[in-house]
């Protein structure tokens, strides 16, 4: 019970992108297909998870002055070995999310976690919200992936449903539709949270 | 908040701390890196022959390592395949400028400078609409010819051979435009 | 002629924000008021030059030369936490004015992505020192015309009471998308 | 050759004049009038009679406190009923003293007589001295103390008098008759001003919508030295002192500051013609021309009315009802006046005009958004944005407000008039200027 | 060992080593005197920024809140959102006892209502009673009754006041009135006053603001105070807490022990209370509806 | 006297202006280009038009009432002209599902979403435009041949290259006789008066100054922004023309080609989206003439005028900022 609060926590109350904007690069960046997104957020959900244990387990070691450095240089490890990985074992998704895996590093979610939430609680809680919030995080991309695909090529996790040669809105897999797709859908949820109340 | 257990921050344990984490994260990417470096290198390399493959009969030389480049063809790269000791021809990386950024291809030419096919390697064509470069209904137009060697290959609306995409014209003729750079290239270079 | 390109293009073309889609956090958090977007700008494009230069070096001399161009996002990262405090002491020390006006950004862009985007993509391009050096201020001022023309038109939609359920993130997200339609008539112009 | 005028912004609204050709005519003093004690800018004035006390015609009942304020005099001879408040136009109580009238009796100082005076023997000080007695404010509107414009600062001097002759509010009419029955007292009261001012030089200005009065006016003024009429586009609002000024002189006043500022000292011409009276004729201000007015009356007219009477005596005079459909009464005119709640209310000193309105014409429309037209912006005479200041006042932006010059608005109402989407602009912006006035007047006491 | 991971290691070491010292000196020189309990106490404050505290926003109180506490005084500052329970909490932080303020709630002093108090003009313009009270006495011609234009409702941060439309007034809901005052300062007749909540919840106040003398209301309002002074006898005298002036009366509710007495004397009604009044002799009463006001 | 009075502050006496009357001029004076339209693509050319409108106006409609629970104010007209100039802006063989996306997001995002009229940065029909040229880029420039099948529906895409078309793919040459072999050159007669291909509303350049006019006349716009805009388009095609002549195309070219005239006249225009200073409207006007000109000859999309005002809407919150109109005291002159 207490798990299914902390997913309705992850994936709709606080979720990282819809009501929180954090991590917004790779959100808009790599969610032109469903398969992207939900590639880039299990990326991230891993260094999420890496890191928030890492992070809780030391944090009665580290001074608070280093506090952030200590932080960043777990995290970039976390990164490029994921990064290294995905290139040996991964190597076209690797190429698709580009730049945007070393920039795990910088998004904000990652350290914004480790902060308010590794460095103060213990390593089963940080674990476990490494996870929600990670799979929040993979959930909104996908979510945002599979919206622009279906409208910008017609297509889900690279299934086509429309012919071939069929004309689709392509602009939602160029940067303005990112934008606006989003941008509606966070508009959707903030209605859908106003009537909840 | 105040936590009793915590650090306190002086310099030395600053440092230490510091120095520690990073010996050892630095050490387990150094252990990522060896381990994963063979794969990696082994996609990459797997990337580029394959690339090569698609648009050249079966070889069985590495053409990545003859790689050359001829004076005047800046930026295209030419790769001989050879079968035992008998050149049966050239994969050529070749660009030239399209709607957007540059078109890159490989254009794959026999030992007669026929083509023998051709792949989009990269391209920043509209989706749906340059990138229909890669479809075969466009690219499958361009095997077996053999370009002319003053004008090279050409699209209908400039009288030439090869029918653009629909609404894509400018995308078709650079991937003509690169085809015909490649082909230049080869020739001047003299085919190995 | 070349420069000229590549400043053309960092500014508009493939505007970093509009287009690259790195630096979204700060556009969309610091936008809210032209004053501010001003300072975030000024900080960035301080930051960012710096940055450029220091990671080249690191590239160059450090990493290249020992065949360790994995340790690239690691280090990168350090140096430029690091280079951001350091810059924090400096000018706190040395015009406390200046500090004013751009010290409440720095630590915000510690965990910008557009400072190490520009910094590994530099990389990726093979640029020069100088090249580099011009790409990254073109890319700030890019980022700077976007961030104030979006603060422009977000201070404008503050007068205007738009409706309940835009407010906020889904508004500032239509805008920012109709921004970058608007961008994409630069397209093709290097 | 072209007209002059002032040239940024202005509109130009249906004039309405239709009592111009109908001459003044004096309403009768009813049983009781109640003569409120603020009836000008400033610091009201305190009653000086009590309950029982007889007073004449001119004799003062209220006196002037502080340095903006002036004196009040009786408008009738009879008893004091009581010192009480009266509702004024707006509804909120007043203190004003409340006269039972006996019989029409005159303080003997004051000269009853018709005949024009033309010799000023006063001084400049004199002037004053007795301008401030008599209790003149400007009739222009505004009714601020005459005799303190007329009291330089030390160092600063005045080269030109203004007369403002313009009446650019529609409907209304009452300075265009003065000027076409008493040309030449008005010219002698201005030659009494220019001497009281230390100028030897006034511009009457007047719009062409009134040319009988500009060719009486400056037919007349060919025998008085100095004094020059100048015909104007007619625009509204150029009856205002800045728009004035740039119009005939192209000064302009620099915001923040007064016209004396540019050498420059204004008044209206009932003003002028009050001062007649006073210099020439000892006769304080206790009554004014004012205009009843309104589409829905059959004829309307222009009255001389004392200081006091309910203006629903005005309507008794014309002998007309109020129109069964009238749906907003105004005092003064409909551009700068204000809606008043009933007719019951005494005439003062700045009642220029009552105007009926019907109901349709009353009724604002419905509030659309901002279309940003920039028509607002295009006819603000202050070059102002008032579009921008409606939404900083609405959001109680004050400080944004000041930096938008709100303080410059003089409330001329053209941008609410011009808007399409009918913004209540106007409304927002006074309540904005108030905020800042307020904000900026504590500052100064810190 | 393998080099590479000898480099990488020796690199990124060293870069680490520099930064921490480099951070060392930063957090050494440049160290901000900022005290931290201001922090913390922020961090107990409600954080409503609602101002009614009378400094800005909370950081500011609690700024405010520490100088007091090194002086070893905080009594006088009080945070109404937050309430005793918040100030204790900051006391106990500061090692200071913080004395009990009674509890107190808005009072909305008109019962014009639209059916008491008819409408005699249309009013066109903004709806906000600032700009109306500038133009006039209002729609019903009270210059000193609410202009239900609702500033007051707008002020309120904390959604405790609402217009009513039946009544064209302003109630406020007791349980979420935090005191704060923005009401207070927000309308331009200063007709809402905050008052004791009683004991028991049980309030009596003069719901008129008007000063004329009486016959001059009652023209636009049945339920005016004027000022006949029937309440200040009734007035037990171990309370006393009616005071006359202007016309009006006032029930000064620190005094008033919420007997009821007043309210079934006077003859207008001007009087409300948030009970029932003891039984009155049998009068004509008018409409329940405002008598019994503010129950929910 | 039996109603209330009424009491309001200063002014009481309203304008005769209204946003109905400023809407609906501005349809009255779309109307000439509409008529060429129709002349030269016959049937499809109502089709559309009225097909944008009804769209247009109709999701208006379900907008306000269904989501934003707010009257309707579907009648004043702003919607009608979003819906005539999207139309204008489309080949006349469109189909109209995708005009039906482009009005959603006309209507839908740029306009609702910032809520309703005037409150929208950007210009609606080009937003509308905008997407449909990236969304649908083959139907978007796929244009039919002037005069044929006008009045049977639509019949396979023939394609009529644009003036503009040909200039971003010939170059200059591509416009005269200069080509080899010749094609026909192209008549400035001809598109003046709009006997040549292209989206519905641009083709004829005299119909839109007819309209132009009609607006300037009726006081519904200023002459500034169209001036200035063609203007600074001729100013800079000019200066690239007089260095050569060979590469680039004649101003008189650029100012009759495509959209300008239209953008100039009706879009530029529009006073949403406009400064609201005159000073601001020159500058806007101005960097927008210079910017259509450098995106038609050096950017990769062949018409630049209507991102050229897309991106001059972004600025114009900081125009409007820094360029103020001119305040009455603040250059003092003391005569
Ligand atoms: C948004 C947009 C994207 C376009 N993308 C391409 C493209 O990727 N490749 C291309 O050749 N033409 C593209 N075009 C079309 C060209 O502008 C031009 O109209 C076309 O190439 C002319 O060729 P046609 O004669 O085949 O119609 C695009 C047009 C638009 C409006
Ligand atoms: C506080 C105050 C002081 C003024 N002082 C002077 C003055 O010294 N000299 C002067 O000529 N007018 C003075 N004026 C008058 C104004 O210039 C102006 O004529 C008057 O307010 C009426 O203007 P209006 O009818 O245009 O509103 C003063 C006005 C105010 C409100
Ligand atoms: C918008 C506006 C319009 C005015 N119109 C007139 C007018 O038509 N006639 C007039 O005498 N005064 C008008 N005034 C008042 C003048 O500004 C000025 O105060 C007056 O002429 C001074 O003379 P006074 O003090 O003798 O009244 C107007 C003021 C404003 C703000
Ligand atoms: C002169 C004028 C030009 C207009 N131009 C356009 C336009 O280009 N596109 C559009 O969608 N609406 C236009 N409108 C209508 C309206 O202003 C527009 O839909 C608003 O932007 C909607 O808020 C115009 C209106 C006027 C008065
Ligand atoms: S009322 Fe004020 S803002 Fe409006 S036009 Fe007149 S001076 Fe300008
Ligand atoms: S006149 Fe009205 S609609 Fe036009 S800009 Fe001003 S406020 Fe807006
Ligand atoms: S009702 Fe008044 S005092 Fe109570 S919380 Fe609201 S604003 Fe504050
Ligand atoms: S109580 Fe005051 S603020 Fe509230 S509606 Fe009445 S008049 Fe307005
Ligand atoms: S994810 Fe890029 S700045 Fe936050």
């Amino acid at each position: 019970m207490k798990i299914g609060k902390e997913f309705y926590r992850g994936f709709i109350k606080e979720n990282p992108v819809f009501v929180l904007l954090l991590g917004m690069c790779p959100t808009l960046g790599v969610t032109g297909t469903a398969v992207n997104g939900l590639g880039m957020g299990l990326a991230t959900t891993a260094v999420l998870i890496g890191s928030n244990m890492v992070i809780s387990l030391l944090k009665n070691l580290i001074p608070e002055k280093v506090r952030i450095p200590v932080f960043i240089v777990v995290i970039a490890s976390f990164v490029t070995i994921i990064e290294l990985t995905m290139a040996a074992y991964l190597p076209d998704l690797n190429d698709q999310l580009g730049l945007f895996i070393p920039l795990i590093v910088v998004n904000c979610i990652i350290l914004g976690r480790a902060e308010a939430f590794a460095s103060k609680n213990g390593v089963g809680a940080s674990i476990l919200d490494g996870v929600v919030m990670g799979l929040g995080f993979a959930f909104a991309l996908t979510l945002l992936g599979s919206v622009r695909e279906i409208l910008g090529f017609g297509s889900i996790f690279g299934i086509k449903f429309v012919a071939e040669e069929a004309s689709t809105m392509l602009l939602f897999i160029l940067p303005p539709g990112a934008f606006i797709s989003l941008g509606i859908l966070t508009a959707a949820i903030n209605k859908l949270s106003m009537k909840k109340g | 908040m105040a936590d009793k257990k915590k650090m306190e921050s002086t310099f030395f344990n600053m440092v230490i701390v510091l120095t520690a984490i990073a010996l050892v994260s630095s050490l387990a990417l150094g252990f990522t890196y060896i381990n994963t470096k063979d794969a990696i290198a082994a996609v990459q390399l797997k990337k580029t022959l394959d690339g090569i493959k698609e648009v050249l009969p079966e070889f069985d030389n590495n053409p990545y390592e003859s790689k050359y480049n001829v004076e005047g063809f800046e930026g295209v790269e030419f790769y001989p395949a050879k079968v035992g000791e008998d050149y049966i021809g050239t994969a050529v990386k070749t660009f030239a400028k399209g709607f957007t950024e540059d078109v890159i291809i490989m254009v794959g030419f026999d030992k007669d400078g026929k083509i023998v096919n051709t792949s989009v390697i990269q391209h920043k064509e509209t989706p749906g609409l340059g990138s229909k470069m890669s479809t075969p209904k466009f690219k499958d137009q361009f095997m077996g010819k053999l370009p002319s060697l003053e004008n090279g290959i050409k699209v209908t609306k400039d009288k030439g051979e090869i029918d653009a995409i629909s609404a894509a014209t400018i995308s078709s003729r650079a991937f003509c435009e690169a085809v015909t750079r490649g082909y230049k290239g080869l020739i001047k270079g003299g085919k190995k | 002629m070349e420069y000229l390109i590549i400043i053309i293009g960092a500014i508009f073309v493939n505007n970093i924000v509009l287009v690259q889609f790195l630096g979204i956090c700060p556009f969309l958090g610091v936008s809210t008021k032209i004053s501010t977007a001003t300072g975030m700008s000024a900080a960035v494009m301080f930051v960012m030059t710096l940055a450029t230069i220091v990671t080249y070096l690191a590239q160059t001399l450090i990493l290249d030369p020992l065949h360790i161009e994995f340790m690239r996002t690691v280090t990168f990262i350090l140096v430029i936490a690091a280079l951001v405090q350091m810059v924090e002491l400096i000018m706190k020390k040395v015009s406390p004015p200046l500090y004013q006006a751009l010290g409440v950004f720095l630590p915000l862009i510690t965990t910008n992505c557009a400072i190490m985007g520009v910094a590994i993509l530099v990389i990726k391009k093979d640029f020069g020192l100088a090249e580099s050096v011009v790409f990254a201020i073109a890319t700030a001022i890019g980022f700077a015309i976007a961030l104030i023309v979006f603060a422009g038109i977000r201070e404008k939609l503050d007068l205007l009471d738009v409706p309940e359920a835009m407010k906020g993130a889904p508004i500032a997200l239509i805008t920012a998308g109709l921004l970058s339609l608007a961008f994409m008539g630069f397209s093709g112009m290097v | 050759m072209k007209l002059k005028t002032f040239k940024l912004g202005g509109v130009h609204p249906p004039e309405n004049k239709k009592t111009a050709d109908i001459p003044v005519v004096p309403v009768d003093i009813p049983k009781r009038v109640s003569v409120i004690m603020s009836q000008h800018l400033g610091v009201p004035a305190v009653p000086v009679v009590e309950k029982g006390d007889k007073v004449k015609v001119g004799t003062l009942i209220g006196e002037a406190k502080g340095f903006i304020s002036a004196n009040i005099h009786s408008p009738v001879s009879g008893t004091v009923f009581k010192v009480d408040g009266v509702t004024d136009a707006t509804g909120y109580r007043k203190d004003a003293v409340i006269i039972n009238v006996e019989g029409d009796d005159w303080e003997e100082k004051i000269d009853k007589s018709e005949t024009l005076l033309k010799e000023i023997k006063l001084s400049p000080e004199e002037i004053i001295q007795r301008i401030k007695d008599s209790g003149i404010v400007g009739m222009g509107g505004a009714a601020f103390p005459t005799h303190v414009k007329y009291m330089f600062p030390e160092g600063k001097t005045a080269d030109t008098l203004v007369i403002n002759g313009v009446e650019c509010e529609p409907y209304l009419t009452s300075d265009h008759r003065v000027m076409l029955e008493k040309p030449d007292e008005i010219l002698v009261g201005v030659s009494i001003m220019m001497k009281a001012g230390k100028v030897d030089r006034a511009k009457i200005g007047i719009e062409t919508n009134k040319p009988d009065a500009i060719n009486v006016l400056s037919e007349k003024a060919k025998d008085y030295p100095g004094i020059e009429v100048v015909p104007l586009k007619v625009q509204y609002p150029q009856g205002a002192e800045k728009q004035l000024i740039k119009a005939l002189l192209n000064r302009e006043i620099p915001s923040g500051k007064l016209p004396l500022d540019v050498g420059c000292i204004v008044n209206n011409i009932g003003t002028a013609f009050a001062i007649y009276e006073a210099v020439q004729k000892n006769k304080p201000l206790i009554e004014r021309v004012v205009t009843l007015t309104g589409k829905g009356l059959k004829k309307g007219g222009n009255f001389l009315v004392r200081i006091g009477i309910p203006a629903k005596n005005l309507l008794e005079k014309l002998g007309e009802e109020i129109p069964e459909n009238t749906g907003k009464m105004i005092s003064g005119g409909p551009m700068m006046g204000k809606a008043i709640n009933h007719l019951d209310i005494p005439v003062t000193k700045g009642t220029s005009g009552i105007v009926l309105m019907s109901e349709e014409e009353s009724k604002r429309n419905i509030i659309q958004n901002c279309i940003r037209c920039s028509k607002c912006v295009s006819v603000c005479p202050m070059g102002l944005e008032p579009y921008l200041l409606e939404k900083l006042a609405e959001k109680d932006m004050f400080e944004e407000c000041e930096k938008e010059a709100i303080v410059d608005c003089i409330e001329c109402g053209s941008c609410s008039y011009t808007c399409p989407s009918s913004r209540q602009l106007l409304d927002h912006i006074r309540y904005g200027k108030q905020n800042v006035m307020r904000i900026m007047r504590e500052r100064r006491q810190q | 060992m393998n080099p590479v991971i000898l480099y990488s290691v020796g690199v990124l070491a060293l870069i680490a080593a520099g930064s921490a010292i480099i951070l060392y000196f930063v957090a050494k020189k440049f160290k901000v005197d900022e005290d931290p309990r201001i922090g913390e106490v922020t961090e107990i404050l409600p954080g409503a920024n609602c101002g009614g505290c009378g400094f800005p926003g909370c950081s500011g109180f609690a700024t405010a809140l520490v100088k007091g506490a090194d002086k070893g005084d905080i009594s006088g500052l009080a945070c109404p959102p937050g309430g005793n329970e918040t100030m204790t909490a900051v006391g106990e932080f500061l090692g200071l006892t913080v004395e009990e303020s009674a509890p107190t709630t808005a009072v909305v002093r008109c019962n014009g209502t639209k059916a008491k108090a008819p409408s005699k003009l249309t009013y066109e313009g903004p709806t906000k009673c600032a700009i109306a009270h500038t133009l006039f006495s209002g729609e019903n011609s009270c210059p000193h009754g609410c202009l239900g234009l609702g500033d007051c409702v707008d002020a309120c941060d904390f959604e405790a006041i609402y217009m009513d439309e039946e009544t064209g007034l302003p109630v406020v809901v007791p349980d979420k009135c935090t005191s704060c005052g923005a009401c207070v300062r927000a309308c331009p007749r200063d007709i809402i006053e905050i008052r004791p909540r009683g004991r028991k919840d049980r309030r009596v106040w003069v719901a008129c603001m008007n000063e004329e003398k009486g016959p001059i209301p009652m023209k636009n309002c049945k339920v005016t105070c004027i000022g006949c002074a029937k309440c200040f006898d009734v007035c037990p005298p171990v309370a006393n807490a009616i005071t006359m002036g202007n016309n009006l009366a006032f029930i000064d509710g620190d005094k008033c022990i919420a007997c009821g007495k007043c309210i079934v004397v006077c003859p207008t009604t001007a009087i409300l209370a948030t009970f029932e009044p003891p039984k009155p002799k049998p009068k004509p009463v008018t409409e329940e509806k405002e008598a019994s006001e503010v129950k929910k | 006297m039996s109603n209330k009075l009424i009491v309001s502050l200063s002014p009481h006496e309203k304008g005769e202006l209204s946003v109905e009357k400023v809407m609906w001029g501005v349809v009255i004076a779309l109307m000439p280009s509409f008529a060429i339209s129709v002349y030269t693509f016959g049937f499809d050319a109502i089709k559309v038009v009225l097909l944008s409108v009804v769209f247009c106006v109709g999701i208006e409609f379900l907008i306000q009432k269904f989501m934003l629970k707010s009257e309707t104010t579907i009648l004043d007209g702003s919607a009608a002209i979003t819906g005539i100039l999207l139309a204008f802006n489309v080949p006349s063989n469109i189909p109209w599902w995708q005009l039906l996306a482009g009005s959603v997001v006309a209507i839908g995002i740029s306009k609702m979403a910032f809520g309703g009229l005037g409150k929208n940065p950007f210009n609606p029909a080009l937003v509308g435009r905008a997407f449909m040229l990236a969304s649908f880029p083959v139907e978007m420039t796929t244009w039919p041949v002037p005069f044929s099948n006008i009045w049977s529906p639509a019949t396979d895409a023939i394609t009529a290259a644009t003036p503009l078309g040909r200039l971003a793919e010939g170059g200059v040459k591509a416009l005269g006789a200069l080509t080899d072999p010749p094609v026909e050159a192209v008549d400035y007669i001809d598109i003046f008066i709009g006997k040549v291909g292209g989206s519905l509303g641009e083709i004829s350049a005299a119909a839109i100054l007819i309209g132009g006019l009609y607006m300037l006349y009726k006081k519904i716009i200023t002459w500034h922004i169209p001036v200035f805009y063609l203007l600074s388009l001729a100013g800079f095609s000019g200066l690239l023309w007089i260095i050569d002549p060979s590469k680039y195309a004649d101003p008189l070219f650029h100012l009759l080609a495509g959209g300008a005239m239209l953008g100039a006249w009706f879009m530029a225009t529009d006073l949403v989206t406009s400064p609201m200073s005159v000073k601001g409207q020159i500058i806007f006007a101005v960097l927008g003439g210079l910017l259509c000109g450098a995106i038609r000859i050096y950017g990769s999309y062949p018409e630049g005028c209507s991102y050229s005002i897309l991106i001059m809407n972004a600025f114009v919150p900081l125009i409007d900022k820094y360029s103020k109109p001119k305040r009455f005291g603040k250059e003092v002159n003391y005569g």
